[in-house]
């Protein structure tokens, strides 16, 4: 799984993309966000953090499938 | 409605496209660079946009503030790179055929737009930056 | 402040006055000659003012509004003579640090303004023309 | 006494300026307006009527004296 990256995370990560090779397969949403805060603590320590799953903001629950389009979305502060 | 991520918002852009035979009122807000947050001098921002979603996002509040209010014509432009200060950074502007329906709707697109549509801000100040909002 | 009766408004002369690198929000609300009033077709309108004392009372109601909030450019532009549909009228524009003063202060110019300053607005439709809000 | 008139007041006297030669001097903001609306009734049938004294809103009790600028108010309608 190949994750897009932006701002905060973009930085933290030190890349704009993150391949994504657990040992066993992420599953949820709410899985990834979990297995991305023991990977990066810096990510744990986020006002907030979201997911977006094919450009929509996703929920904890939704699954997770091949040929995605997977985002994290850090607090956003455009305008 | 016209929806852009862009280099340079263009206020005459935004004017142009909203013009309207039907429209009596016509609200224009342009977002600026300010030269100070929370205290600290700003010597320029950087923005970041997920545009493919970003769009989307803008889109659903276009589409949402059209529900709720009389609207002729609908612009949201943002600008993404880098912007000093004074420089414009997004506009938002409705026609509407009374005033009322565009002051109002120019608020909710401009309020709901910074909750919610995936651009980022870094300030840069004398000495450091910092991602807006990242941290509690 | 910026205030004026022309022949004709211009949103770049606005902004350009607008600008200022303590504000970060700008809010500019463009009055535009609409196609239909009460039903009826509108053709043209034209507008007459008592320039000295409108003057005056744009500048009070200026004041007022940078003694309610807190503001730090404003612009209120009014045009006379004859005007086509599509056509600008009057601008109002704020510059402020929030966008919450800039939007609360234009709306609050705007609606003021066409209480109490002295500019006549006559509608001319395809048959007939009236002076607006002169009778009952 | 010379008068400025604007908007549907010009057009009902039929010119820019009214010069007022009442029998008797008219003292006040109120009872110029009294004057004027018998003279010329169509200004009475208006759905207000203001004075301004030297471009400032005036009220009726006002006293008019000589080399004030007096200028009548049809209803506003800018914007």
């Amino acid at each position: 799984m190949e994750i897009l990256l932006f701002g905060i995370t973009r930085e933290i990560v030190g890349s704009a993309t993150l391949k994504v090779h657990p040992e066993q397969p992420i599953q949820t949403v709410g899985a990834l966000k979990a297995w991305l805060a023991k990977q990066y603590p810096a990510i744990g320590k986020l006002s907030s953090l979201a997911v977006a799953v094919d450009s929509e903001y996703a929920e904890d629950t939704q699954a997770l499938a091949p040929g995605q389009e997977v985002a994290l979305i850090p607090p956003v502060s455009g305008g | 409605m016209l929806i852009k991520i862009v280099e340079e918002v263009d206020l005459q852009e935004a004017y142009h496209y909203l013009q309207d035979p039907a429209a009596g009122g016509i609200d224009l807000f342009v977002g600026t660079v300010r030269n100070n947050a929370q205290g600290k001098h700003v010597v320029k921002l950087v923005f970041e946009a997920y545009a493919p979603m970003a769009l989307k996002e803008m889109q659903k509040l276009a589409a949402a503030a059209q529900q709720q209010w009389p609207i002729e014509k609908l612009v949201m432009l943002h600008a993404v790179g880098e912007k000093l200060v004074g420089e414009p950074v997004v506009i938002i502007g409705v026609a509407s055929a009374h005033r009322e329906a565009a002051f109002t709707a120019s608020r909710f697109l401009i309020d709901e737009l910074k909750k919610t549509v995936p651009i980022w801000k870094k300030e840069f100040y004398e000495d450091n930056s910092v991602w807006v909002n990242a941290h509690p």
